[in-house]
This record gives structure tokens, sequence and C-alpha cells, in this order.
């Protein structure tokens, strides 16, 4: 009962949050709306069992890169409304878009596995999904892909330090260029 | 508690890590060395490149995956990174040459090409749905900056912004194909998932799903159509040589992800290859006709290598589509003659400039054969190459691809790629018309093009007709590669 | 879920909730005589003293002023997100404290209330670093939805700021967890009993030296992170009169003067919890053990308290570039650093 | 009693909201920020499928489950990573084209036409 009083506020808070980040015209609502899609997605790690990914998703998406994605909106001074685009290809962009979600409804009901009914959902231990059990097999068995997250990192650094940066004025690399 | 540490075999992944040392290498070259010319940084990354492929080249393979099965030593691996490390060394030298002109163009240039490189031999030894996931972002997110290295242009941020939308919205569909092949084997090891769906070969509406997703992710990165459309203005916005490596090493690795996904035997969705073959087949059609009808119209170079690129995508599917062992033969053949020829047809585009004017359109190369016969007639066996004229490593891998097609008796398949074949001729035919038949337009003389920059076309000229005469240089490795697999 | 056992948590914990939530308001209110007081002091002055004996309910009298100020909203701000900024400061600084433990097991008429502590999360370190996070968009929205240049300058920068030491913070910490293993903040203070050479601070591998350094970019990023002197950029009055608050004022303008001042007190309670010992006595013998460990963790965070009032008093405010300098070139190398210390110290203690 | 094929449809929602917001929104951070939608309703249903394995028989959680529970949870982790890594890099590009256009709008990068 718990579960699906948590599921409900939850599921139905992300729903009306991601129509906001679609619907909004100001760019600011549309992030603080993302904001509360992770937070109820958070949520609903939490529901899973997955609290380590949930606290993870609160510290780096919302804690960080919301934030900056917040920063920027705020810096480039777009917070003026602007009016969203119904043209002919995007209508049709919707359209199939409507069509895969329907076929996707479809298919969740066809599939054998669980038109059938809902899997089982067999109970779990406490340390199901905590930060210790997470985290001793991000360091074994994953550690080629937790140092290559690194090398990935260090190259995003790279990449977004060099576009961002301004221009330099009067640079002197190669005289008569 | 007891924490076991997998075996940690450092040495088998060596080229890797020397490419990544290289990368932070040039970074500080260029940080403590203050040289004009940036030749420290291409020397470098020279050495580094070549010290990582000879010792792939040394590497023993073997198929048993490592680190607890996240990735695979295996020949395939081992062929792919060296393509890909020659690859990079290419684009490296002709980028060279337009850090040069461009002054403007950053110096940390060739350290994310360096990047890419990485992500490209991760996706190619990957055994399993997550390094081969991050391998396809750290090579996207240094194209993504590479394609907006040019900060004078307009052009360049543009297309920079239009392949990170584009790159970025790819990935969603990517993970989320991801997410349900998961949920339906509970895991993303490769070889697990082509054991248990070998078990029971029945594709669930979930699993159909999954292969979908993950198909449009991918089609995306390597431009089959219809997900190509930002492929033309990236490939015309970019800088040339960012162009180069992203038509070249992407476009290969994303093929190499398909590959790994979907064809090797026994440890991927090979078993269930009678639900996604009609979906490839599909895309490979479209493209192939998309490809070869757009660059029939464009008047821009580089636009219509675009579109070439697009179309070559599309060969390249349909040999994958047959799923066969000549097919993946064949694709592995061509991805390295249109690497070489690919690089070349960028690098000549890179040196046929006229002081202060990049060349951009097709009629800017007019007149190129009597200024600098050489780089005339490199492009034209890059041309030549690219349409399939015999002699040349096009010819023989596209003869290897219809082969693959008809093989697996897709016949009307394997027509329509002869037939655009045929049509292609036009266009690449026209770039050497230009360069031999017309007058050149103004006065302007063409540049002189650095030795870095000439050296790679030599090497891109003579590997062509190298591999049209002797195929059999390359093909006996490959042949061991799908042995092996 | 049976009765008995609703009633054996959730009463417990409520009634607790309660006491902390009322007790932590009225510390709150205390707490700005205290820095009035003691800015006096340290500026040879004396400080409030007309109201009530002492100027002991010059609280109540601000409080009173606050409340019956006018309320205004600019017409160029952005109504829904300029009321929603002071709640967020507010909740997210209060809900940091439902995880702070701030006394040892006890039983009241025969049930066991557990820690004074409202939730014992066995992420509890986690948890706090997510809620303090998201503090960040109650001080940025409010500069940002203001419509004022002031405001959203100050909005920006500390958004700048929060992000850049909040790693500093977040790595200033790691130590801990190395040393002791758990990420539950009761388990934390339970591990450091028996004498003060046994709290973190001192008692990590390798000597001090972590446990030290660690603590010292912990306080420092708790300036930055609470805009306290000398990191108070957001809000510099000469500069930036007053940055994100400018626009607000009475009841708004309360919630974003409380919300600081309850997060002083948070990351006191943090350090205090972590570094320091939490309840645990200084010394594991006879006077001091009688003592409750409640008024031991209060006296060492009024101590951290303290502190802050007095760095106030005497640092005067960093320069923007200096702040992020500073935050990137120096603390957080020094805690990277620190982490590899304390690393190689725990191994050549055979702890791993 | 909220089974599997809850979660799977709100990410499917989500999902498709992300998707319905790069092809509707011109504003390039919007697009972004659909994008990121996207991510967390695959992530969301990773996670579930975590919870609910389909082939499972309800039973007590062995070794086995451990082991595709770490799998999922890490590529969970990954995609967090990679997206927080995807968000600096982009976030880059709009602030250089803003730079050169005064517009974050995509519509208006139109230099590129043939």
């Amino acid at each position: 009962m718990v579960g699906a009083f948590f599921f409900w506020i939850f599921a139905f808070t992300a729903f009306f949050a991601g129509v906001g980040v679609v619907a909004s015209r100001n760019p600011m609502h549309s992030a603080i709306s993302l904001v509360a899609v992770l937070i109820s997605i958070a949520g609903l790690f939490l529901a899973l069992h997955a609290e380590f990914l949930a606290w993870i998703l609160v510290i780096v998406y919302t804690g960080a890169v919301m934030v900056l994605i917040v920063f920027v909106i705020s810096l480039l001074n777009l917070d003026k409304d602007e009016p969203i685009d119904y043209t002919a290809a995007r209508r049709w962009g919707m359209a199939a878009l409507t069509m895969f979600i329907a076929a996707f409804l479809v298919y969740l009901y066809a599939d054998p596995l669980i038109g059938a009914g809902h899997p089982a959902k067999p109970p779990v231990p406490d340390d199901w999904g905590s930060v210790q059990t997470v985290a001793i097999d991000l360091f074994t068995r994953y550690m080629i892909v937790v140092q290559l997250a690194g090398v990935l990192l260090t190259a995003a650094v790279i990449g977004a330090v060099v576009v961002a940066r301004k221009p330099e004025q009067n640079e002197e690399r190669e005289p008569g260029a | 508690m007891q924490i076991q540490v997998p075996e940690i075999s450092l040495w088998q992944v060596l080229p890797e890590l020397i490419v990544l040392a290289t990368a932070v290498g040039v970074l500080a070259s260029d940080l403590f060395v203050k040289s004009v010319q940036r030749v420290n940084v291409t020397l470098t990354a020279t050495l580094g490149l070549l010290i990582a492929f000879f010792t792939a080249r040394s590497l023993e393979a073997s198929a048993t995956p490592i680190f607890a099965g996240m990735v695979v030593r295996d020949s395939l691996s081992i062929l792919l990174d060296q393509i890909f490390l020659a690859g990079a060394m290419l684009v490296t030298w002709i980028g060279h040459e337009y850090a040069r002109r461009n002054p403007r163009q950053f110096p940390e240039f060739t350290a994310l090409v360096l990047f890419a490189t990485i992500g490209m031999m991760v996706i190619a030894m990957s055994a399993d749905l997550i390094p081969l996931f991050v391998g396809i972002e750290l090579l996207s997110l240094p194209l993504f900056v590479l394609a907006g290295s040019d900060k004078d242009r307009l052009a360049s941020g543009e297309a920079s912004l239009k392949y990170f939308l584009l790159g970025a919205f790819s990935t969603g569909f990517l993970v989320y194909g991801i997410a349900f092949i998961f949920g339906v084997t509970r895991t993303t090891n490769l070889t697990v998932i082509g054991q248990s769906l070998a078990a029971h070969a029945e594709a669930t509406p979930l699993l159909v799903l999954g292969f979908a997703l993950l198909l449009v992710g991918l089609g995306f990165k390597i431009s089959l159509a219809p997900f190509h459309m930002w492929a033309p203005d990236v490939y015309q916005g970019a800088p040339t040589p960012a162009t180069a490596w992203i038509a070249t090493g992407s476009k290969i690795a994303g093929f190499v992800a398909l590959m790994r996904v979907f064809t090797l035997p026994d440890v991927s969705f090979a078993a269930l290859s009678d639900y996604w073959t009609p979906g490839i087949w599909w895309l490979a059609l479209i493209t192939m006709i998309i490809g070869n009808a757009g660059a029939l119209m464009q008047s821009d170079l580089k636009r219509m290598l675009a579109y070439s690129s697009i179309a070559h995508g599309g060969y390249l599917a349909m040999a994958f589509t047959s799923g066969t062992r000549i097919g993946a033969e064949a694709t592995l053949f061509y991805m390295a003659a249109y690497l070489l020829m690919t690089v070349g047809a960028f690098g000549v585009a890179i040196a046929a400039s006229r002081s202060g004017q990049e060349c951009e359109k097709i009629a800017d190369l007019s007149g190129l054969a009597r200024q600098r016969p050489w780089l005339a007639f490199a492009m034209s066996i890059f041309m030549l190459s690219l349409a399939g004229m015999p002699g040349t490593a096009g010819f023989v891998g596209k003869l290897w691809l219809f082969g693959a097609a008809v093989q697996a008796q897709y016949y009307s398949l394997a027509l329509i790629g002869v037939l655009t074949t045929l049509l292609s001729f036009y266009y690449y035919l026209r770039v050497i018309v230009y360069m031999y038949v017309h007058e050149p337009d103004d006065r302007l003389l063409f540049n002189r093009y650095s030795f870095s920059n000439g050296l790679a076309l030599t090497v891109c000229a003579v590997g062509l007709v190298g591999l049209g005469v002797f195929p059999n240089l390359l093909w006996s490795t490959i042949r061991l590669c799908t042995g092996a697999v | 879920m049976t009765d008995s056992h609703l009633f054996n948590v959730l009463v417990p914990s409520l009634l607790k909730m309660v006491v902390i939530f009322h007790v932590l308001l009225g510390v709150v209110a205390y707490l700005v005589l205290v820095e009035r007081k003691l800015l006096g002091r340290f500026q040879q002055r004396v400080g409030p003293t007309r109201v009530g004996p002492w100027g002991l309910l010059q609280p109540i009298a601000d409080g009173l002023k606050l409340f019956l100020k006018e309320d205004i909203i600019p017409t160029k701000a952005d109504r829904v997100l300029f009321i929603a900024a002071p709640l967020i400061s507010m909740i997210t600084a209060l809900l940091a404290m439902a995880v702070i433990p701030f006394g040892p097991r006890f039983e009241l008429f025969g049930i066991d209330f557990g820690y004074l502590q409202i939730a014992d999360v066995n992420v509890g370190l986690l948890y706090i670093f997510g809620i303090t996070s998201l503090g960040v968009y109650g001080i940025f929205l409010a500069g940002w939805s203001s419509g004022n240049k002031y405001s959203l300058i100050g909005g920006l920068r500390s958004s700048a700021q929060m992000i850049s030491y909040e790693l500093t913070l977040g790595l200033s910490v790691i130590v801990i967890l190395m040393a002791c293993g758990s990420l539950r903040m009761s388990q934390i203070a339970e591990s450091q009993g028996d004498g003060f050479w046994n709290w973190w601070i001192f008692s990590t591998q390798w000597y001090f030296i972590p446990g030290l350094i660690g603590f010292f970019l912990y306080l420092i990023s708790a300036f930055a992170e609470t805009n306290r002197l000398p990191f108070d950029l957001p809000e510099a009055e000469t500069e930036l009169v007053s940055g994100y608050n400018t626009e607000y004022s009475s009841m708004k303008f309360a919630m974003f003067f409380m919300a600081e001042y309850v997060n002083i007190i948070t990351v006191c309670s943090i350090a205090t919890t972590l570094f320091l010992g939490a309840w645990h006595s200084p010394l594991p013998f006879a006077p001091f053990t009688s003592v409750p460990g409640v008024i031991w963790f209060l006296a060492k965070v009024f101590s951290l308290v303290f502190v802050f009032i007095w760095i106030r008093a005497t640092l005067p405010r960093f320069r923007y570039d200096q702040l992020m300098h500073f935050g990137w070139k120096v603390l957080l190398p020094l805690a990277l650093v620190n982490i590899l210390l304390a690393a190689a110290g725990l191994i050549a203690a055979g702890s791993f | 009693m909220i089974g599997l094929y809850h979660f799977l449809i709100l990410s499917g929602v989500l999902f498709s909201l992300g998707v319905l917001g790069v092809l509707l929104r011109r504003n390039a951070l919007v697009v972004l920020m659909a994008v990121e939608l996207m991510l967390n309703a695959a992530n969301l249903a990773v996670v579930a499928f975590v919870r609910y394995p389909m082939f499972g028989d309800g039973g007590i959680v062995n070794a086995q489950d451990y082991a595709a529970m770490t799998n999922g949870m890490t590529l969970v982790f990954l995609v967090m990573t990679v997206a927080a890594a995807e968000v600096g890099v982009g976030l880059a590009i709009v602030i250089n084209l803003y730079r050169q256009k005064k517009s974050v709008n995509i519509e208006e990068a139109n230099a590129l036409k043939g």
C-alpha cells in the first residue's frame, strides 16, 4: 500500500513535470520542471531499492548538471518566451511518436511474459542496491569501464573548455598568417 | 568482507593506454613547448600512434574476454586497432596543415582526435554493452568539439551544435535500446546475451523493441538513411580534418559496434538474425539510393563527399545484412579501403587551398592538375576508388560487398547497389574533369602543401593502389580475424 | 504494517521531529542575537541592549518587525519562482537536519527512541549532500526570478560558488568514509567513542594528518556553502546591495535569513558528527561522561558557530576570481591529495 | 499492486515526452533538457527491470540476481556519468554558438544548406 502510494505520487509528479519540460515556454521553467522530474525519478529509484543510484541522481544530476544548465540559461539571458513550433515536419514527428507510444503499449500488453501477469517481485535483503554492494562491483568487475568513464570525462572537460573559451584576440601563433 | 579483484591485464590494453598517454603528452607538449608551427604536437602524436600501432600488431589474440568479461582482445579488435591508429595518424597529418593555415584553431585538436581514437578502439574490443556504450560516447564527445573547433567560421559552430544535438538524441535511443535488452536478458554481456538468445531463440516484443531502438541509435551515428540528415551539414560545416575523422573513424566504429552487437556468431544477437536483417535490409536500400542521389546534385565538395559517405555506409550495410562470414570479411576490407580513400579525398580538399581561401566548391579544384599535378593525380585515384574503378581497393572491396549480398541471395539489393555505383561514376568523374579539363577561374595560385599532408596523401594513394592490385595483403589478415571469432 | 509497529516507529520519530524542529527554530532566533552581541564585542561595542534585559527580547522584536512589513513582489519578477525560492531554501535547510544524530540512544517511558535523530538513514551522508545540493536552487532562483540585475549576479555567483565548493566539501569527507566504512551518521558517531584521540579529526590513519586537513577543508568549504564571510559574495552588501535577496521583504526575507542560520547550524552539526566525536565526551572518565551526550554535541556545535562568527568579524571578503581560484586550484587538489594520503595510511596500517 | 509495467509505461511516456521535446522545441537548451529526459526514462526502465526479474520465479534472490543487479546499476551509473559529460560539452557548444549568433534557436542556425 505504502509502495503504491509513493509510486503514484512520484509518477504523477514526473509526468506533469515532464510535460512542463516540453511545454514551458520559458527555458528556466523547463529546467525547473526537469529538476522536479529528476527528483521524482530519484524517489522511484528509492521505491525500487536502488538507493545508491537515487542519491547519485540527486547529487550529480540535480546538484551539478542541472545547476549548470540553469546557470547557462540565466547567463545567456534566455528568459524570453519562445513560441512552440507546429510546422509540418514536426507534426509528422509528433504523429510518429504517438504511434510509437501506442505500439509500445500494445507490445507491452501483447508480450507473453508481461501480459500474462506481473513478473514476480522477490523480497530483497537490505544490502540490495546499497552503496556498498554496488561500489564493490564498480571497482572490481566494472573497473575498466569506470576507468574509461574517467577518460571520457577528461576528454569532455578538455573539449568543453576549448569550445567555450573566448577566441583570443590578436593571437599571434603564426607570424604572417 | 572479502572483495575479489578480477585479473588486471593491462598489457592487453596497452595500445589504448599508449594513445591515452600520447593524448596527454600532446596537451603537455603544447603547454611547455611554444612552437609556432606546432610541429611538436604532430610529432608527438605521430610517435605515440606509431608505437601504439606496433604494440597492437605484436599483441597476441585470444578469444577469451578479459577484465571480467568487459573487453576481448581477439584478432578482430587487433586488426581494427591498427586500422583506427593508421587513420588517426593520417588525420593528424592532414590536420597539421589545416592548423598551420588556421591559427585560430586550437592546439587541443590533435589531443581530441586521439581521445576519439581511444573511443573507437574501445568499441572494437568491447564484449559488453557497457564499454560499447562508453566507447561510443568517448568517440562522439571529442568529435562534437572537433566539429566546432574553427571559431572563425559560423558554419563550424552550427555544425557542432547540429552534430551534438542529433548525437545526444541518438544516445537516448541507444540507451533505451540497451535498457530493453538488459530487461529481457538481465545482462549486458554480449557473450551471455548470445548464449541465452541461442538457447531460446524467441524474440519477445520487448527484445525486438530493444533491437529497433539500438539500430536507430547506431543508425544515427553511422548516418544510415533516414537518420542521415545531419551528415551533409556537419561534414560541410566542420573543419576539414575533423570532417575526415567524422566521416571515417566514427562511421567505421559505428559499423564495428553493429558488428559486435548483431553479427558475430555465438556472442550476440546473431541467433535472432531473422528479426533484425529485414530492418537493416531496408536501411541499406534507402541509404544507397539517398546517398547517391544526394551526391549528384552537390556543387560543394565536402557536401558531395558527405553524401558519398552516406552511400558507402549503405554499401557496407548491404554486406552487413548478409550476416555471413564473407559479408563480415568484405565489410572489414571495405572499411580499410574506405578509410584510405575518404581521408585522402579530404586531405586533397585541405591541400588544394588558395591563399586565404579554403577549397569548398568542386569548382575550386579547377586547374589543379596544371599547378599541383601530384595532388590532382592522388585525388583522381581517390575518386576512382570511391567510384569503384578496377585496379583500386575500392573496386575489390565493392566486388566482395556485392558478392556477399548475392551469396546471401539479396539479388535486388545487389542490383540496386550496382546501379547506384554506376550512377556514382558521374559525380566522382566530375571532380576529375574539373581538375584536368577546366581552367582555373582566377589568377590565385594554389598554396604549397606541407610535407605531412603530402605524406598522408601518398600513403593513401599508394595504399589504395596496392590493395587494389594485391588485395591479399589485407585479405589474409582479415580471414584470420573472421576465422578466429 | 501492524499497529504496534507503527506506534513504535512513527511516534518516537514524530516526537523527535517536533522537538528538534522547535528547538532549532528557537536556537536560530537567538543565534542572530548571539552573532550581533559577539560582533559588538569584537568591534569594541556592546551590541543590542534595548529590548528586554541585555537585549534578550531582540529576536522577538526583529521577528515582529519582519512580519509586519509589507510583502512586495516586483512587477518584473517571475511570480511562481519568486515565491518558491525562499520555500526551497528553507525546506532544504530544514530537511538536512533530519539525519543528524544529536545524541545517543535513549529510552523514555519504556519506549526505545533510538538515537536522538529524526531518521537513521543508512546513506545519511549521501542524503545530506543530496539535500544541500538542492539548496543552491533556492538562492539561485531568488536571484533569477527577481528581475533585477544585482539579484541575478548574486544568484549566478552563488550557484557557481556553491557548485565549486561542494566538490571540496564532498571530497574532504571521503577521508572519514574510508576510515569508518559507513555512510550512516549514527554509526560514524558511534565509531568515535572513548576519548578525543578517537575522534576522526585525530584518528584517521597516517598519524592525524588526513583527518586534520579534511576538517579544515570541510570548514573552509562550509563557509562558502553557507555564503558566510569571507565568501559572502552572493549577497555582498557593498557591491550587490544584498545580491539575491535585494527584492525580498517581510516573511520571504525572513525565510532566507532563517535558512542561512539553519544552514550554519547544519554544517556545524555535520562537522561535529563527522570530525569531532559527535556526542562523545572528550575524555572517557567520570566527570565528563556523566554530562549528557546532547550537551556535548551542542557545546561542540556552538564552538564551531563561534568560529564562524569570529571569522566573519576578522576576515575581509574575497574577490570573486580569488574565490574561484582558491576553490579550484588550492582546495580541490589539496582534498584529492588528502584522499591519497589517507588511502596510503590505511593500506600501511593494514586496514584494507 | 504496482508492477513492472507501471514503471515501464511511465518510462515510455517520459521517453516519448523527451522525443517530443527534441522534435518540437527550437531552443537548443530545451532540446538538451529533453534529451536528458530521454536518458532518465531509460535509466528508470533499467532500474525497474533490475527489481522485477522477468524470468524470475519470485523466490529468494541469489548471487546471480546480485550480479544482474550490479550490472544494471553500473549501466545506469555510467549513463549518468556520460550524460553529465554530454551536458558539459553541449553547454559549451551552445555558448560558443551564442557568442557568434546571439541566439540559441536551432532554426536560426542555417548557415549550412544545400
